[in-house]
């Protein structure tokens, strides 16, 4: 029962924080909701048992990741969001149709996947099995992500650096 | 055995000399050029005559030699084969004799024009194409010669091709003989289709085993119909005679070699060589007949208004070809290779004489600014009269003989009829009045050349404008050509005139006593017995019973009769009375214009052929379908894929978000599409 | 005891939050957080399926989608300032140059 | 299954991940040379880009020799792989060839260039040869992430962030949509193994959930190879990023999306596959070539074409695997050789600043230049499909193995469209045949590595074209070890 | 009869230009270095080829024996090209196309010859251009395997085009796309239809295919072959061109280089001919038979349609072209007559037309180099300045209207008494085009050459030089040979076209039965 409530509880805050997202027209306050969005779905990591997805869901995406985002929004020092005309396509054609793949797939994950009842941290990760699984097993993902940190990284650096002036102009 | 008479070099000859003289005749002077082109020519007729002479030594008459295989496609074939027969001696002996007799006269005629050589190489190309269709042993070999003495009367109509009539005259020549030829090869693919040959004795040996259909039109009908088109677009008969006024255009010569004696007579040779066919097709006969007798009438209406010297010859010739298509249509084909004969020499003569008389008066053609030339050209003059006599079927001159015949089997023989008798003699009666008109225009009275050309009330098309343009490449260079300046020919010209002339006195005694006739007979003689048609002997025939005899006669005088009160006609209206002529076309003014205009058939011919196909081809097809159709559908649809391929463009329309919907929608699509067959 | 498909119906409800916002919304920032909102529905999904297959795979791939975020956050907020510098706009209606 | 009992990676476990390696390795030695060479031209660092590239092509060979699976079951090194890895390699080499002379002309940072271009082959090697999810997520990240930045690499010119913006977000977007398939997709079968995935869905009864999984992955693998509806992003993307980029970005990273698609499509037996390519491939070319009609850029118009070639690939995706299999393989190889070649000739025709990319601008190509008319009418014809060049041999394989599976309206459709292809490459060939120089464009003489670059991917498609018989074998003989 | 070369002749006939042209591509840029080069090597393509019908073993003629297994194909050279689509170099000629090759390898020499001056500009892109040209077109014909055939059939597409809109005049890149995008647009649903035969078969290979289509090896055939053969026809019917679909032709021609123009006319069209010879007939006989109606309507609305159109012409170019599309109505009239008349005929067409159309267009081109114009009202009289000129102009207009003598005289009489006697009608109709091919080309005739000379500047014009001469005596004497001795070349055709007609009276006969 308590699983039952505190499921509901954080499945309100990722929704309540998703759909204030949608609604807030100031970034910052979009923001802050996704922040709310995050750490409710860390609850829900925990109550599904993934204590280690959880505490990585605070510090990476909470901790590092949202700070990024307010730390530029901050940066770039973004306004309020204009109402533009906007698209005519995304409003009648796109969102129509994305409401009614969701509602397909949503339908299909109710109706056609076996899906029992998991009690509350159903599938403990213990920090072992997992550091054997990363460093074993996805040996070479794990490896790999730093390549990816590595473009990242190269890549801020370019984009985000002033156009070189030296070279000669065209 | 048979000896080898190496037909082929007959044709092969002249063919020598015109590619000697096409090719290099440039560089020669013009007695080579001459000598050459009467050196391959006099060979041919060499060889004719050798042939002749040997002929009699043949038991059966007939020689063929196959030289070498010329199509062969499938189980069809047709060989470079030569075939000789009485008939086609009595032809190879006319077109070699009077074709190198012409030739003679040209290099008098021809010895002042620019293009000598030039003249020479088509003259002799001409003797090839005509020896070929003569002597050819199939059909195919014949259409060879057929097509090819079209296309040296092209290129000699068109000799002088600055002009602007000249040339379409001779375009004109080939593009309706061609209309003739069209149905000469239907009638050669039924032939193949249908016997599965051309060659005329394997074709004939089949056919020969059809009964005559006597009913209905069957495939002989239908054959010898097309045929019949074939020949009448050659031999100038209704409704494709068209072309041979307008031919006159060409060199003099030309128009007595090609025009009169020999081109024009080879439908009338191919109808007789094809009579295994006729025979078994009367209504095909009987069509033949028909245009023969209408062709002579209307060509001898027209014939009396024109007053052109070579238009007025050429309706003649038209006129005395319908006799000679009247006499195959009624089966007489003897009679109408003898008057093809005749007509052969005194017609060739009156244009050589014509020819002589332009030549006297610096190229004059029009008869009104002539007269009184008969002491000034005496040679030409009674040359002249001899032919005129014979044309006109004075006994004892050479058409007298031809001309009675045809009449006489015109009623008489068993596809004949009363009324191609009566129209052949009113024809005959005004034959005399035209051809004595001419005489007397040009060689009596007083000297007319310079007059005002006014005193007729129009002008036939053709010569005249021309004539007054000065443009006449024809034209002696003295410009003033006066009286004084009007003189004999050269003896180059005069010596075949004369031979021509006595030819045309004594060529018809050869019916003597069935000569000519029994002569050809073997030809015309179906396999042992006589022709299918019963075709009836002459008065000269012994055997002829006496009413037959005395009805002869009397349709014998009563021919002559007509040409008689023709001639008495043509003294009066023109020697007598002078002014009459013009008042009678006053008086009859509709019927004079439409007999002066030639029944207004070229026009008739242009708005509704060439009009039409010009206007339609330009309009509704050129401009019509290909671009207004098919390409502007081209168009269209290339503008329709331009167009949806712009509106596709805006697709793009540069905004992220709608980039995002797209991708939304068709996620949406996948989505619904897996899960819909997802779920059974 | 709740049933797995309620953890899934939330994954797929931010997911599809994420799909709206990145359709409606006109602020770039915005819109990189709502792909990193259907990120997280994802991510959900996986822990969710995870344990309804007892296989810690799933929540080794939570790990790797995270460290793709990331490195996606600070490639994705650099070219944002790139933009900002080039348009001094951060409307991506008016980032449509490029058209047609 | 050898490497996966042993506690540690063993040594052919490297040997299988040679070319990665190398590359890593040089990708990270640029880095490092960067700071060190600042004086230095950037070409040094080019030629040391080069080298590496061409290391990993011998190390692709070092690879081909040890065929299995490595890093428990992540990689599995097949001549399928193999192909590809070389075909990745080959073109970054290339790529780096025509980069030469863009550095100069436009004052491109050469460090991270060559860095991120050889470490974003890292990503599409290892695409090739991964046969687990998570490492296909990551190096489809890898690839994507790095060319979102090279498409950004014009600094001044704001289309180019513009265009990097767009492939960025967009780009994510499909990413997303592919990680939620691919959850869903675990979901359906409790594994991330392309093997175990597959054993599952050629089970009997396929779990519905897969099918959403499948859509779902799909729509974010079809976004990255533009395949239409997902097309949209790439005329954009492509007309604002640098033209040696481009022609990187339409071929390797495709190559290797192909790849997983490949794997996804055959080796995990996704289910719904025909009607599902037949649409997308049919409104890829149709879609793909109308759009290409009326442009008048030249790198838009070859944008345009590259998402009618993703659809005539894709058309091999509907046939039989025996024979679909290795005529999307070559379909990948030939694409590859014309379009960096294509994009070769337009790079160095385009001069500093991207000034020239209108068609008008090669008015007259074949008087002022007739040495680069050829060579582009060459890669133009290819990507037509006339026959001695490896566009005609591409297609034609393609659609036999199409109709080898009785796909006969999708072979018309895909035949009329390379009908009405012909028209706007010959317009093209036109403009540099037909119509007179403009003199205004300038056309510089053409350096060593851009001569080098343009002479191998002509040599390619004319072998491709001529001899096309080694590579088909060899991707036959990939399918036939890979399936059977 | 087999001398060493006989395997090899065919892909030396074929590749030495294609050599010459790599040759060219390297050498220095002399433009008469060039030219001179370009016909030395098509000189001794030419004379290679001569080896073709010289040793060409001669099938008994068809009414003389029925034959059956007797060699069809010769020169034969089978050797795997590319192993997994099953891919063959295969060639060999049979007597239909030992013909075409020649006339091929004739005309390109002739080609360079009449391009001598007119091409000034980028002389070396021209040759190399005719060079490749004439490869393709060559390959075309000796192809025995479906993939080679369509590999050439394209190829021959890109240097004509290039052709046409780098050399030619006014609005020549309209009609060098506009001929690209319709052979191509046509072309693709042969590739389909190729496409189709190798998924069933297995195989590309001719005579392989063309075997178990007999044998009723291949599955679903019923159902297919209409499409099939459909396919093919429409690539062929805008290559030849067929009524509605020949409007490209007339702008190709009238653009085109002189050079472009003769082989287009005297080659590129034929690939059409032949290919439903060799495909439609050879391939799908039954549906031939089928079809074989509506294909002889358009046949002759072609035929007629083609000369009256013609006939309106004021461009002489233009004439020509709508000749062409005349002429070739001819030739296909003639194949589906499916007797064997009408096929010896066809074919016999075919190189006649290449001969004399060749001509036409090099005397037009020659015409253009001195006024810079087809305009028929520009001209006129032209035979008082250019008398040589005017008498090969007369002499080819001959044999194109089909004089007998003349080679154009011997297809049309086949063709039109094989048509007869398949369908009377359609023989009567076609036949009407000898009267209308005298209408337009004596009237183009007399209007270009005779009458006065109009406009002063013809007065002036020079006529034919030692270099036009010998680019227009061989086609004219090869249009008497052709003419006097078609024997020569129907020798070789008839077998050919016997063993084409044995499938089809097979048809036939099975078809008589219930």
């Amino acid at each position: 029962m308590l699983h039952l409530v505190l499921f509901l509880v954080f499945a309100l805050g990722c929704v309540a924080g998703a759909v204030n997202l949608l609604a807030q027209r100031h970034p910052i306050d979009s923001a802050l909701s996704l922040v709310v969005v995050m750490g409710s779905l860390a609850g829900e990591y925990l109550l599904l048992g993934a204590e280690f997805v959880a505490a990585i869901q605070v510090i990476v995406y909470a901790g590092a990741i949202m700070v990024l985002f307010v730390f530029v929004i901050m940066l770039l020092n973004a306004g309020v969001e204009e109402r533009t005309p906007g698209s005519r396509v995304a409003l009648l054609l796109g969102v129509p149709g994305m409401l009614i793949g969701s509602a397909l797939v949503v339908w299909l994950l109710l109706e056609r996947s076996p899906t029992p009842a998991v009690a509350a941290g159903a599938l403990p990760g213990p920090p072992q099995t997992i550091a054997w699984l990363l460093f074993h097993d996805y040996l070479l993902p794990f490896e790999v992500t730093s390549i990816l940190v590595l473009i990242a990284i190269m890549g801020a650096v370019v984009l985000a650096s002033p156009p070189a002036t030296t070279k000669k102009e065209s | 055995m048979s000896p080898n008479f190496h037909l082929w070099l007959i044709p092969l000859l002249p063919l020598l000399g015109a590619a000697i003289n096409g090719l290099f005749g440039w560089r020669f002077s013009r007695q080579l050029v001459s000598a050459v082109a009467l050196t391959f020519s006099g060979a041919a007729f060499a060889l004719g005559l050798w042939v002749a002479t040997q002929f009699p030594s043949l038991g059966t008459g007939l020689y063929r030699e196959s030289s070498a295989v010329w199509i062969r496609a499938g189980d069809f074939q047709a060989d470079f084969g030569f075939y000789l027969d009485q008939l086609s001696l009595i032809m190879l002996l006319i077109v070699a004799g009077v074709g190198f007799l012409i030739h003679i006269y040209s290099v008098g005629y021809m010895w002042e024009e620019g293009g000598f050589y030039r003249f020479f190489s088509y003259l002799n190309l001409f003797l090839f194409f005509m020896l070929t269709l003569i002597l050819a042993s199939n059909y195919l070999l014949m259409f060879v010669g057929w097509e090819g003495v079209g296309l040296a009367s092209y290129l000699l109509i068109g000799f002088w091709f600055t002009r602007d009539q000249a040339a379409s005259a001779g375009k004109k020549a080939f593009i309706v003989n061609r209309v003739g030829d069209f149905g000469f090869l239907i009638g050669l693919f039924l032939l193949i289709k249908h016997f599965g040959s051309l060659d005329f004795e394997t074709l004939f040996a089949s056919i020969r085993l059809h009964s005559p259909e006597t009913q209905g039109a069957g495939l002989l009908t239908s054959i010898a119909l097309l045929l019949m088109l074939g020949a009448c677009g050659k031999s100038a008969q209704i409704p494709l005679y068209v072309w041979l006024p307008d031919a006159m255009e060409g060199p003099t010569p030309v128009s007595a070699l090609i025009h009169a004696a020999t081109m024009v007579t080879a439908g009338v040779y191919m109808i007789a060589r094809s009579h295994v066919i006729y025979d078994r097709a009367p209504a095909a006969g009987m069509m033949v007949a028909i245009l023969g007798t209408l062709t002579a009438f209307f060509a001898a209406t027209m014939g009396m208004t024109q007053t052109d010297i070579k238009k007025v010859l050429a309706y003649s010739t038209i006129s005395q070809l319908g006799y000679m298509f009247l006499a195959c249509g009624v089966a007489a084909y003897t009679a109408g290779i003898f008057h093809l004969m005749t007509h052969a020499f005194f017609k060739g003569l009156l244009f050589l004489a014509a020819g002589a008389v332009m030549h006297a008066t610096g190229g004059e053609q029009d008869m009104r600014n002539m007269g009184g030339l008969r002491t000034k050209i005496p040679w030409t003059f009674w040359s002249m009269t001899a032919a005129t006599v014979a044309i006109c079927g004075i006994p004892p001159f050479a058409g007298f003989f031809s001309k009675d015949e045809i009449l006489w089997q015109a009623y008489a023989s068993a596809r004949g009829s009363w009324l191609y008798w009566l129209f052949g003699v009113i024809t005959a009666g005004m034959t005399a009045f035209y051809m004595f008109r001419l005489w007397f225009l040009t060689f009596f009275g007083e000297y007319r050349g310079g007059r005002a050309e006014a005193h007729l009330p129009a002008q036939p098309g053709g010569r005249g404008s021309g004539h007054a343009g000065g443009d006449d490449p024809h034209r002696v260079p003295s410009p003033s050509h006066g009286q004084g300046g009007i003189h004999e020919s050269p003896k180059v010209m005069l010596v075949p005139m004369v031979i021509l002339a006595v030819l045309s006195v004594v060529g018809g005694w050869v019916s003597y006593h069935h000569t000519f006739e029994n002569f050809l007979s073997p030809v015309f003689r179906e396999g042992g017995t006589d022709s299918l048609v019963e075709t009836r002997p002459t008065s000269t025939g012994v055997e002829s019973p006496v009413e037959e005899g005395g009805k002869e006669t009397l349709f014998m005088t009563i021919s002559v009769g007509a040409a008689a009160i023709g001639i008495f006609l043509a003294w009066l209206l023109y020697l007598r009375r002078p002014a009459w002529p013009d008042r009678i076309a006053h008086r009859m003014w509709g019927l004079y214009q439409t007999v002066l205009h030639k029944y207004y058939v070229d026009e008739l011919y242009a708005a509704l052929f060439v009009k039409p196909l010009i206007n339609g081809s330009t309009n509704l097809l050129w401009r019509g379908i290909d671009q207004n159709v098919i390409d502007a559908g081209a168009d269209q649809s290339a503008d329709l894929t331009r167009r949806l391929s712009d509106s596709l463009r805006h697709m793009q329309s540069g905004n992220l978000r709608s980039y995002a919907g797209w991708v939304a929608l068709g996620a949406a699509a996948v989505i619904g599409y897996m899960v819909w067959i997802g779920i059974p | 005891m709740v049933p797995l498909s309620c953890y899934l119906v939330l994954s797929g409800t931010l997911f599809a939050c994420g799909v709206v916002g990145f359709l409606i919304k006109r602020n770039i920032i915005t819109i990189f957080m709502s792909i990193e909102l259907m990120l997280n529905g994802a991510n959900l999904s996986f822990v969710a399926f995870a344990a309804q297959w007892k296989a810690l795979s799933g929540q080794i791939f939570v790990f790797f989608v995270m460290v793709v975020a990331a490195a996606e956050a600070a490639v994705g907020l650099a070219i944002i300032i790139a933009i900002f510098r080039t348009r001094e706009t951060l409307n991506v209606d008016r980032v449509n140059l490029l058209k047609l | 299954m050898n490497g996966s009992l042993a506690m540690v990676p063993q040594a052919t476990d490297y040997l299988r991940v040679l070319p990665e390696i190398v590359l890593s390795i040089f990708g990270m030695a640029i880095m490092f040379a960067d700071p060190l060479l600042k004086e230095r031209p950037p070409r040094t660092l080019g030629t040391l880009a080069l080298l590496g590239s061409l290391l990993a092509l011998a190390a692709t060979w070092v690879q081909a020799q040890y065929p299995g699976f490595a890093f428990w079951n992540m990689v599995r090194v097949d001549a399928f792989s193999v192909f590809f890895h070389f075909l990745i390699v080959a073109v970054t080499a290339v790529v780096i060839l025509t980069s030469f002379e863009y550095m100069e002309v436009e004052g491109i940072r050469a460090g991270e260039y060559y860095g991120l271009i050889l470490l974003g082959a890292v990503g599409m090697s290892l695409m090739s040869s991964a046969v687990e999810l998570v490492l296909i997520f990551l190096a489809l990240e890898i690839s994507s992430i790095a060319t979102y930045i090279l498409a950004g690499f014009r600094r001044r010119a704001a289309i180019s962030s513009e265009a990097s913006l767009k492939y960025f977000l967009l780009g994510s977007f499909a990413t997303a949509f592919f990680l939620y398939g691919v959850a869903l997709m675990f979901g359906a079968t409790g594994s991330t193994s392309i093997q175990v995935i597959g054993a599952a869905l050629s089970s009997f009864e396929v779990p519905a959930l897969a099918y959403a999984g499948i859509a779902l992955m799909f729509v974010g693998l079809a976004f990255k190879v533009a395949a239409a509806p997902f097309h949209i992003w790439t005329p954009d993307v492509y007309e604002g990023a640098p033209a040696p980029v481009v022609g990187f970005m339409s071929t390797a990273p495709k190559a290797a999306v192909f790849a997983v698609l490949l794997r996804l499509m055959f080796e995990a037996h996704a289910p719904g596959r025909i009607g599902l390519i037949w649409v997308v491939a049919a409104l890829s070319m149709t879609l793909g070539n109308l759009g290409a009609l009326v442009q008048n850029n030249v790198k838009r118009l070859l944008a345009y074409s590259s998402i009618a070639h993703a659809g005539y690939l894709l058309v091999a995706f509907a046939a039989v695997p025996d024979s679909g299999i290795p005529a999307a393989m070559f379909y990948a190889a030939s694409y590859a050789a014309m379009n960096v070649g294509a994009f070769a000739v337009v790079s160095h025709f385009s001069n500093a600043g991207e000034r020239y990319v209108k068609i008008e601008d090669y008015s007259g190509l074949s008087s002022s230049s007739p040495l680069l008319a050829a060579i582009l009418t060459v890669f133009l014809l290819s990507l037509i499909g006339i026959p001695i060049t490896g566009g005609f041999i591409a297609k034609f394989y393609v659609f036999s193995a199409a109709l080898q599976s009785n796909l006969v309206g999708l072979v018309i459709l895909g035949v009329l469209n390379s009908a009405v292809a012909a028209y706007y490459y010959l317009r093209v060939i036109v403009v540099m045949y037909m119509r007179e120089p403009r003199g205004e464009v300038p056309v510089s003489a053409v350096p060593a590595g851009m001569g080098a670059a343009m002479a191998v991917s002509l040599a390619a498609t004319i072998y491709l074209g001529v001899l096309p018989g080694r590579v088909l074998d060899y991707a036959g003989r990939a399918v036939a070890e890979w399936l059977h | 009869m087999t001398t060493g070369l006989d395997h090899w002749i065919l892909t030396l006939v074929t590749f030495i230009p294609l050599a010459g042209a790599l040759l060219l591509l390297v050498a220095p840029r002399r433009d008469r270095d060039l030219r001179l080069f370009a016909l030395a090597v098509s000189l001794l393509d030419f004379l290679l080829s001569l080896h073709l019908p010289a040793y060409f073993e001669h099938q008994p003629y068809a009414s003389d024996l029925t034959f059956a297994g007797a060699r069809v194909f010769q020169y034969e050279l089978n050797r795997p090209w590319i192993r997994v689509p099953n891919i063959h170099y295969h060639v060999g000629v049979d007597g239909i196309s030992t013909w075409l090759v020649l006339l091929t390898t004739f005309l390109t020499p002739l080609c360079v010859l009449i391009s001598w001056k007119s091409i000034a500009e980028r002389v070396k892109e021209f040759f190399i251009l005719l060079l490749v040209l004439e490869t393709a077109l060559i390959g075309v014909f000796v192809s025995l395997d479906l993939f080679l055939f369509y590999f050439f059939w394209e190829a021959t597409l890109i240097p004509m085009a290039l052709l046409i809109g780098m050399y030619g005049h006014g609005r020549r890149v309209y009609a060098a796309i506009k001929f690209f995008l319709y052979t191509m647009i046509a072309s693709v649903f042969m590739l389909a239809a190729v496409l189709w035969l190798y998924a069933k078969t297995g195989t590309f290979d001719f005579v392989q295919i063309q075997t178990a289509i007999h044998n009723g090896q291949v599955e679903n055939l019923t159902l297919a072959a209409p499409w099939l053969f459909l396919g093919f026809f429409v690539a062929f019917a805008v290559k030849v061109p067929l009524f509605p679909v020949h409007t490209w032709l007339p702008d190709a021609h009238v653009e085109a280089p002189t050079a472009g123009s003769v082989l287009l006319a005297g080659v590129l069209l034929k690939m059409g001919t032949y290919g439903m010879l060799r495909f439609n007939l050879g391939l799908f006989p039954e549906e031939a038979r089928r079809n074989a109606s509506w294909i002889m309507v358009l046949a002759l609305i072609g035929i007629i349609y083609g000369a009256l159109v013609a006939m309106v012409q004021p461009n002489l170019k233009r004439l020509i072209a709508y000749s062409s599309v005349s002429h070739l109505g001819l030739v296909v009239l003639g194949i589906f007559s499916f007797t064997a008349l009408g096929l010896d005929g066809a074919v016999f067409q075919m190189l006649a037309h290449g001969v004399s159309t060749g001509a036409l267009f090099m005397l037009a081109g020659i015409l253009f180099e001195r006024r810079h114009t087809y305009e028929i009202t520009e001209f006129g009289g032209l035979a008082t300045p250019m008398p040589i000129y005017a008498s090969f102009f007369l002499f080819i207009v001959l044999s194109s209207l089909g004089l007998p003598l003349l080679n154009g005289f011997v297809g049309e009489f086949l063709v039109l008494s094989g048509a007869f006697r398949d369908r009377a009608v359609y023989g009567i109709l076609g036949a009407t085009g000898v009267i209308w091919s005298a209408c337009y080309l004596l009237w183009m005739y007399q209007r270009v050459f005779w009458g006065k000379v109009v406009h002063k500047v013809n007065d002036s014009l020079t006529d034919l030089g030692v270099r036009e001469r010998a680019a227009l005596w061989p086609p004219a004497v090869m249009a008497l040979l052709m003419g006097v001795v078609p024997l020569v070349w129907l020798k070789v055709i008839d077998g050919a076209v016997h063993s084409a007609l044995l499938p089809l009276a097979q048809i036939a006969s099975r078809g008589t039965m219930p």
